[in-house]
């Protein structure tokens, strides 16, 4: 049974009011389509999590989603700062709560909410002031050594957003080039949905199986998105547009600029079709070139 | 000059852990130069990049594409770094004590931020993990206090005294802080960070009022030799022909 | 460098008498090329660790080369029982020493050793009589919930042998088809030995980087070995001979017929080429049919 | 007749963890029949297998060859199993106690065992995991004990008498014992095996006889249908031709 909808439909049904939201991918496939729906459809008090909250969590906390942020390196990644978040947590009182670890620290919490424990155990912290400013980074002694290993809580979701450039219509989805943490925590999650640039035949997907990363019976609805995660990258679809990136940091640094990108490219269209329609140069700027992967033999 | 005095550092065959910006022009310069069996590993997952241009992020598409492989984040940092295999790390600081503590957390409070920086990234487990760290930072009397405001990333000794073997750290910890006016390195027996090097042009007393600990001079005190002319050609025409990074 | 040699030398400088072994893959790409010509060396008191002995290490048990075996599943695949391991431990003392877990255990010890870190914990065991009979069961309670987690120790091997598809002359190898634990084993290992039934230009993996699953950096020895699974199979290249694995029941229940095995197919002949030489019906009977991947688009 | 037993106990769309030998020909007849959209997954990483032929071991190549995913065992264990992904699971049984834990390790004394058997494999963790399980085994008296010699897979009463529930084990068990004279069933209230339904031409009194703790009946018993024809047309030519496993 086709699990594929609408973006209107899928948040709709999936992200409420409240949710512990993870929209995924490191730098690569970061699903702004689904951002930009939540932004329109008004959710509130949502706790964001990602590793890096990147451009997409500055417009989510800009537009007033969130309550609350996990997160590990809040920078606009090799254009300098997040705005919108900085506003946030700078003012008196902050206006968003902050949950803070590192990268590996985030990881392993999706790592141990994928494998359902509720915690996982690293080397990691020493010497560092991160315990102090986060109780809920502890530590746990080995039952061999008797050294002692930091830990984090397992992280689970109520929903996960993961950007794939291909799947089926009951979900199984195919990601290549970076991977991030998007299998955790697609695993770790309650609920699960998958955008993809292209929706394939089974088939499709049963000719590479090693190459799918999100089985469809996690998955909870498809989304078919093209050029869904720009200003973020698709490899083999789109490049990263990081002319947008730098030029979010004047937009961003500017509450009314700020307004104004939101009421002009989230509010003031209806979907993501209509966001691309209106940018006739993406094609042409960022379409990827082919550089292709050869085939294997899956035969015996 | 940052970029030419950190790649000098690494030696060829090596495994680093890169960043974006003057870490990855210094990576870039070592394969162009000496080190032409560098290997290059991005926290994204790109193992073995060669990318075809100079990338702006550190989860660019030109680091996957002719990488010799990529993997998930969770190997990165439990198979790559937390095992032990990565050589050398680069980090930054907004904030660099006298031990080596980095901060790029937060000026002023953590509960009441003066500004808010972007926090740990993979900066701590870099800093534990990695065999020797490399921290690259500009000279500033604000960047080098008695105390950072923030430990995100742990140096020689912590805010006790005790030492980073003592908490059972692996690494070496950072061996290398590289400015734009010279080089301090670890003390070998108090790990407290001193004048190595100077590049040239650079006057010591000026280094020395840039930093808010005394300072003490490293004998002999090295003095670093200009870039050269394959170093600085190397730089503007193959590494980074656009002047991205590069002054 | 290239670290290309035959598996005379990578066998001579790799593995030593004493040593903690994997010879990796599960049911898929077992390397008996490896195990032979251990056996042909006269290695003796090594400790052999895999989930599945499989024939491979009832060989090598019945060969004299093992003191211990750490395993969770000592059966012959779908035929029956390994009689050489079965002799070993039903008599009275034991001919070697076992140190046994259930698969999730052994997952876990090899994700472990590739995390160095000394234990990993999982949810496992409860009820069993398995904790009883292995003290290196233990557990740990979480930081966070006081839950009692089951807990497996870091087996870090002095030697792991990986069978790939196809690697380059730096040892980065490239797998499809069932990955086992391979990329487990490599990591927690102190050397590591990649047999390649194909040797590829860097170029090749390079086209396709999320198909690595063994990094160069972490090889020492390549070894370009074509049929070295077999009876086990190489997915795209060569099937499983289910019917010697049938056969290794009846071979393996008398041990002058299990010696006159070892005799003819390892001491008997030089190589793995000589092996295949001498079976000229396996291409006939085994070799893979097309079943391609189909390409993707690593470009930007 | 277990065979067919056991694939009507599966429903269509469910996720289960497959063995090889009747478990496998059961998932395979419950596909081809009355549960089309059942998931196959196999502990060697194989999930959404559609073999072409029938599998001879848990490993075999078919499995792979058209499957929807292949993955590592680590996540097949940790995010299928543990994360409690599985439905259903099936599990063999050399021996088994009233309380349905299972021995696969040994007959006699684990440290001078009369008969050394496989071992656990994956059995343990989906006995734990699996939100029910499904013990297929021949009815006989040295496997249907008082006592096992060993547990290897847990049921629902530990040696001590301590309920699963108790011992924190998310799944709910051996549901069902499908042997080739009738299925046994844990009592609602005590967790004990009795006897739920038997097969055409079993005999309740042999079946008594061959189990050696006083066996319940359950009431009403349940009468199970003879294959159908489809049933039988579909095992003997769609799912197993060359009659590897069907006698």
């Amino acid at each position: 049974m086709s699990k594929v909808m609408t973006m209107t439909d899928a948040i709709a049904a999936h992200v409420h009011d409240g949710d512990v939201l993870v929209i995924e991918g490191f730098t690569h496939l970061i699903c702004f389509a689904a951002a930009h729906e939540i932004i329109r459809q008004g959710r509130r008090r949502l706790t964001l999590c990602r590793l890096t909250p990147d451009l997409v969590y500055d417009q989510m906390i800009a537009a007033g989603c969130a309550s609350k942020l996990v997160f590990s390196w809040a920078g606009n990644p090799g254009a300098g700062s997040l705005h919108a978040f900085r506003r946030a947590v700078e003012c008196d009182p902050p206006a968003i709560e902050i949950e803070e670890y590192s990268h590996f620290g985030m990881v392993a919490r999706l790592s141990a909410g994928a494998a359902r424990i509720p915690f996982w155990p690293l080397r990691d912290y020493q010497g560092t002031d991160l315990p102090a400013a986060n109780a809920r980074i502890r530590s746990v002694t080995c039952p061999y050594t008797g050294e002692t290993l930091a830990t984090v809580p397992a992280l689970n979701p109520d929903v996960t957003i993961v950007h794939a450039q291909r799947a089926d219509a009951d979900g199984n989805a195919q990601v290549w080039g970076l991977l991030g943490t998007q299998k955790e925590a697609a695993f770790a999650s309650k609920r699960v949905i998958v955008v993809a640039e292209e929706l394939v035949d089974a088939s499709v997907i049963r000719a590479d199986p090693n190459r799918t990363l999100i089985p469809g019976v996690i998955v909870d609805a498809v989304v078919v998105e093209p050029w869904g995660a720009h200003p973020s990258f698709a490899q083999g679809y789109y490049d990263r547009d990081n002319e947008f990136y730098v030029a979010w940091d004047r937009i961003g640094r500017d509450p009314q600029s700020l307004q104004q990108y939101l009421d002009a490219w989230v509010h003031g269209i209806a979907d993501r079709a209509e966001y691309v329609r209106r940018q006739p140069d993406l094609v042409a700027r960022l379409a990827a070139r082919p550089a292709m992967s050869g085939e294997v033999n899956y035969g015996y | 000059m940052m970029a030419v005095a950190a790649a000098r550092e690494l030696r060829d065959g090596e495994v680093v852990f890169v960043g974006i910006g003057l870490p990855n022009l210094a990576c870039l310069l070592a394969r162009a130069t000496h080190a032409p069996n560098l290997v290059l590993i991005y926290e994204s997952g790109a193992v073995g990049a060669r990318p075809a241009r100079l990338p702006l992020s550190i989860g660019d598409p030109a680091l996957v594409t002719g990488s010799l492989m990529v993997c998930g984040m969770a190997d990165v940092f439990q198979c790559f770094l937390q095992s032990g295999r990565i050589e050398a790390g680069f980090l930054g600081a907004a904030q660099i004590d006298r031990w080596g503590n980095i901060n790029t957390t937060v000026v002023g409070d953590y509960a009441r931020p003066r500004v808010r920086l972007p926090g740990s990234g993979g900066a701590p487990e870099i800093a534990i993990h990695a065999r020797r760290t490399l921290v690259i930072t500009r000279l500033d009397r604000r960047a080098f206090p008695e105390r950072v405001d923030f430990i995100t990333s742990p140096g020689h000794r912590d805010r006790a005294g005790v030492t980073r073997q003592s908490s059972g750290m692996p690494g070496a910890g950072p061996v290398r802080v590289i400015t734009d006016q010279g080089i301090l390195a670890p003390n070998a027996e108090s790990g407290q960070l001193e004048l190595a090097a100077v590049f040239p042009g650079a006057e010591i007393e000026t280094i020395r009022r840039s930093v808010q600990w005394p300072l003490s001079l490293r004998s002999p005190l090295e003095r670093v030799g200009a870039p050269t002319e394959v170093e600085l050609r190397t730089l503007r025409e193959v590494v980074d022909p656009g002047r991205v990074f590069l002054k």
